[in-house]
């Protein structure tokens, strides 16, 4: 059976054999700083071009067909013509922070990549704090964004950089409490640990209606903290032009472009370990060979179709609704979502101590 | 009772939005409904309607003869000086001297596609042909000669 | 626009306790042209309104003054362009008017028939671009869908999809295209089963509804001081249909309801709408069968002059009330017209309507006012 | 409410009125300083014109002459106003306190024709530029650069 878990064992072993623990571990990093900006590339231009298909899909049009067979180059032709343009720096702009917003946001991203797990025992960092590690460092995100909006110099850039974090800081609240649904049931906020858990059934199919109720959660509050439509009132078109990157041409605006969708990548893969099993394969109670038949499909190609359905989600989300208004959002937040995730939280954390749940 | 209203705006308000998602979901899973034209790909089969007022031309017949007197009816129909007839006297077949046009000057970038030109022509010697590909790189290009070179006018029209 | 200090002055300095100016337009995609509205902020909230047009004004009306009475009408279709078949059918009786043409009775069941297919269509368009400036972009093009029937059916009997001139003093250009008929029952057929769409996607949907009601409401009264026609003083309370108070045509053939809302904010506004094009369907189902038979166009002089006086015609664009004013020597040309155009009146209440409310407030108000600006700037 | 009645009613708050009858509506002329409270007075009962549709005006090379279309959204009769204006010094006073939408209708006629507005509340350029020379729409505008001559 093909397996990504072979392969790192495989490469460690054969580093160890040649190296010194040290060079080794410094040659293990240098691999997986290629490979997860390889990743980021990659998944910049497969999510950018799956938007767009999606859009098209919904809007009854065809989306990019000129590049390649189907249009499957145009995300890569995008970003060459994106490459190839003038930087400009607005007159007045605070040049130092102007130029480093899209680094913040992009590191940002780059950092949650770490503790998550692509596939059985394929991960880069299985911290022992993972999932408070990514609450703690997804939220970091607003400081590159408000860093954006306030360097440009330009009031339609300021208003979406204040209504953005507004935005992220609200709804950081619901995130965090839905996660912590998970983490109360399952004991543990390491992820491997969580992912472990469910291998008797996903989180979301275990019939636990406070799991349920913190998946809708979840993904409301994910879709807001990402400044995906209808929650896109950083970036709001018809209102604020476009926002915190109004100002931003070139490769620094495609670095904006791409950190947006790796966070939902990220967002929806820990979306998809957290409650939907992650690597975990689909097992129903004592189906044995069903069970078995899905045991075949690689680990990883599980991962990838979950959080692939997550960004679907999202997609299709943001294709049908309009957007919302800055005030209906926080009252959103705080008068619909907080009560309703911190109810909640209470009712899981009953059924933890009193041990209902399986 | 506040909680019951509380819980049934929530509940009103999924719906609504799970019914449009309904409605796009359908049209992402049937991908028949899309109606995109592949413009200059089904150029061969792309048909226009028959009037469509893409440009004046002026019709010319196998022997190159056309219907224009040059009586500058169009001229005078056009609102933004887009046509221009420059006439000539011409001898005819019994002697006799006749104006007649020498260049329908037609300036293309200026015109509006009105049709009032088509209609105030009393030998019908112009009308609109459903032509739209029009761009050229040169401006001038777009002021045209409608007579071709030596064409003449038919037979029997006065 | 302006000399080049204040232009300096309303970029870079806060004005009194802490307001920010900020330029919407000219190029800003929720103005849906090039309208310049100066907007005084506190935070997101807006304190006052200041609209600067004249980017495209192209003074039609001193234009008008060295054209015929038949040469004048083409203009009108690029004041309001969404409209254009309405404010053609304007001029054009304004001229029968006043040399008391005769129009044939199939002209102008034709007339009427392509007002109300404008009318849709131009609704349509205001539903996809005001679904858009809420943020939802669906919705464009399903609406564009439907919109594509009638241009192809304009296409078909007028030659042109946006700037007809089909309508001649006297009657309509040429005879309709013998598809006409069928095309438009087709396009009946399907705009019913579609309609339904646009309810699951805008019409109920909980965000729109809470974006759109109670927002940028206009009092009855207001909406009669700021001379507001058409949807927006409709869905005000305000009774103003032209076509029921001064029927031209055979307005006054059909059955048709006049929709009015009393709410006031953006969400009547956009019911009215709806309703309307709903209205429009039935008048066209009156007429679409019983077209006479017979001339399409009346007799009239080659060179049209209009006697000595002063005449005005009202008719209801999509968009309100539209009005032509002319006053005539006696001569080929008119010696002073005036357009009389709805939007230009709606704008001037834009600002009452908005003061106070938020950024995205104002998107959802000028969505709903449906604001075509060539037809501001004339 | 007929024609008479109209010109009764109105020859008591305006004297000098000079009426004609001969257009689709009964036309009013009326002197420019009486507008004020003429205007004040129709929008009142028993007229209720409240419905201000038209406002334009009209060189005639020796004056000019403001013309207001109003009509009344409960009784639905139309009126129009006429005033004549001197050309050299062409002003009148606003009617936007009495119908809103002449604020707008009225900064159009400013910078098209050179008409002042008394007490109009923000009687500025509202299509044309700030530092534009001459009045477009008045029958002596010469524009020796924009006017394209056929």
């Amino acid at each position: 059976m093909f397996s990504l878990e072979g392969i790192t064992t495989a490469t460690q072993d054969w580093l160890l054999i040649k190296f010194n623990p040290t060079i080794a571990l410094a040659i293990e990093c240098v691999i997986v700083i290629l490979l997860s900006i390889t990743l980021f590339a990659f998944l910049g231009l497969v999510l950018v071009l799956m938007e767009r298909k999606v859009a098209a899909r919904i809007q009854i049009r065809l989306g990019p067909n000129r590049v390649g067979p189907g249009g499957i180059f145009q995300t890569a032709a995008d970003t060459l013509k994106l490459i190839m343009k003038e930087g400009l720096i607005p007159d007045n702009a605070d040049k130092f922070l102007f130029n480093l917003a899209p680094f913040v946001v992009m590191m940002v991203a780059m950092l949650l990549l770490a503790p998550i797990a692509f596939a059985k025992n394929f991960q880069i960092w299985d911290i022992n704090i993972g999932v408070l590690y990514i609450s703690a460092i997804s939220s970091l995100s607003v400081i590159g964004i408000l860093m954006a909006g306030w360097a440009s110099n330009n009031k339609y850039s300021l208003l979406g950089a204040m209504r953005s974090g507004a935005q992220i800081v609200s709804y950081e609240l619901s995130a965090g409490f839905a996660v912590l649904t998970i983490v109360v049931l399952t004991g543990s906020l390491q992820i491997s640990e969580i992912v472990a858990a469910q291998e008797n059934g996903w989180w979301l199919f275990k019939g636990h209606i406070p799991v349920i109720i913190a998946f809708v959660l979840y993904i409301i509050a994910v879709t807001a903290e990402t400044n995906r439509a209808p929650f896109d009132l950083a970036e709001a078109e018809s209102e604020l032009t476009a926002g915190f990157h109004t100002e931003y041409s070139g490769m620094k605006f495609a670095l904006f472009f791409l950190a947006e969708y790796i966070n939902i990548f990220i967002v929806c893969a820990i979306g998809a370990t957290l409650f939907l099993g992650g690597w975990m394969p689909l097992h129903i109670g004592h189906w044995e060979s069903f069970n078995h038949i899905m045991d075949y499909i690689p680990s990883s190609i599980w991962f990838m179709g979950k959080t692939f359905f997550l960004i679907f989600l999202i997609m299709w989300f943001r294709w049908t609704f309009p957007r919302l208004r800055v005030d209906q959002l926080l009252n959103l937040e705080w008068k619909y979502l907080l009560p309703i995730s911190l109810f909640n939280l209470l009712l899981v954390t009953v059924i933890a101590i009193m041990g209902w749940h399986f | 009772m506040f909680l019951k209203d509380y819980i049934l705006d929530v509940y009103n308000g999924v719906s609504s939005l799970l019914k449009g998602m309904r409605k796009t979901g359908y049209y992402f899973t049937h991908p028949k409904e899309i109606i995109t034209e592949q413009y200059p790909d089904n150029r061969a089969t792309l048909k226009l309607a028959d009037r469509f007022k893409g440009e004046v031309i002026m019709p010319h017949d196998d022997n190159n003869e056309h219907a224009c007197t040059g009586c500058t009816a169009c001229e005078i129909a056009c609102p933004n000086g887009t046509i221009k007839v420059v006439t000539k006297s011409e001898v005819n077949a019994e002697g006799k001297k006749k104006k007649a046009v020498d260049a329908l000057v037609y300036r293309l970038e200026l015109c509006t596609m009105c049709n009032l030109c088509v209609i105030a022509c009393p030998s019908d010697a112009i009308k609109m042909a459903p032509n739209f590909e029009h761009s050229v790189f040169d401006r001038t290009k777009l002021t045209k000669i409608l007579n071709q070179p030596g064409s003449k006018i038919r037979e029997g029209i006065e | 626009m302006y000399n080049q200090t204040e232009v300096i002055k309303d970029t870079t300095e806060l004005g009194p306790e802490g307001e920010l100016v900020i330029n919407m337009g000219p190029q800003h995609p929720a103005t849906h042209g090039v309208l310049h509205l100066v907007v005084t902020l506190n935070g997101e909230t807006i304190k006052k309104i200041e609209p600067h047009l004249g980017y495209i004004h192209r003074s039609i009306e001193k234009m008008c003054e060295s054209l015929t009475y038949r040469q004048f009408i083409y203009v009108t279709s690029r004041m309001d362009y969404l409209s254009s078949h309405i404010n053609n059918t304007a001029c054009a009786l304004l001229v029968e008017k006043g040399m008391q043409i005769e129009v044939p009775e199939r002209a102008q069941y034709i007339r009427v028939i392509l007002n109300e297919l404008t009318r849709i269509a131009s609704h349509e368009l205001w539903l996809g671009a005001m679904a858009m400036d809420l943020g939802a972009f669906t919705p464009f093009f399903y609406a564009f869908r439907e919109r594509e029937m009638i241009t192809d059916i304009m296409e078909d009997t007028c030659g042109a999809r946006l700037t007809m001139n089909y309508i001649v003093p006297g009657g309509v250009m040429y005879d309709i295209h013998p598809e006409f008929q069928t095309k438009v029952k087709a396009f009946i057929k399907q705009f019913k089963e579609k309609v339904t769409e646009y309810e699951d996607l805008v019409t109920n949907n909980i965000i729109f509804q809470s974006r759109t009601k109670g927002v940028g409401v206009l009092s009855r009264e207001d909406a009669i001081s700021f001379g507001c026609t058409g949807p927006v003083a409709r869905a005000s309370g305000v009774s103003c249909d032209i076509r029921k108070i001064a029927p031209y045509d055979v307005y006054n053939k059909v059955e048709f309801d006049e929709v009015i809302e009393t709410a006031g904010d953006s969400f009547a506004r956009y019911m009215v709408r709806i309703k309307e094009m709903n209205q429009s369907i039935r008048i066209i189902e009156q007429l679409i069968d019983s077209i006479p038979e017979g001339e399409f166009v009346g007799k009239t002089k080659n060179v049209l002059k209009l006697p000595k006086g002063e005449f005005y015609q009202r008719v209801e664009t999509a968009r309100g009330e539209f009005g032509v004013y002319i006053v005539s020597e006696g001569g080929t040309t008119p010696h002073r017209i005036k357009f009389r155009s709805p939007g230009f009146s709606n704008l001037s209440a834009l600002s009452h309507m908005a003061e106070g409310s938020k950024i995205g407030d104002l998107m959802a108000t000028m969505g709903t006012l449906d604001l075509v600006i060539p037809d501001i700037d004339r | 409410m007929t024609n008479e009645e109209i010109k009764e009613y109105i020859s008591s708050h305006a004297p000098s009125a000079i009426y004609d009858e001969t257009g689709e509506w009964l036309n009013i002329t009326i002197e420019a300083t009486e507008w004020k409270k003429l205007a004040a007075t129709i929008k009142e009962e028993p007229f209720q014109m409240d419905f201000l549709f038209c406002l334009t005006c009209i060189d005639w090379k020796t004056h000019l002459t403001m013309v207001y279309h109003l009509t009344s959204t409960i009784l639905r009769h139309q009126l129009v106003i006429k005033a004549n204006l001197n050309i050299d010094l062409p002003e009148i006073n606003t009617v936007s306190n009495v119908w809103r939408t002449a604020e707008f209708h009225e900064r159009e006629v400013f910078e098209m024709f050179g008409i002042q507005f008394l007490n109009h509340p923000d009687l500025r350029k509202l299509i044309l530029e700030d530092d534009f020379k001459g009045y477009p729409l008045r029958k002596d505008f010469e524009d020796p650069i924009n006017m394209i001559k056929l």
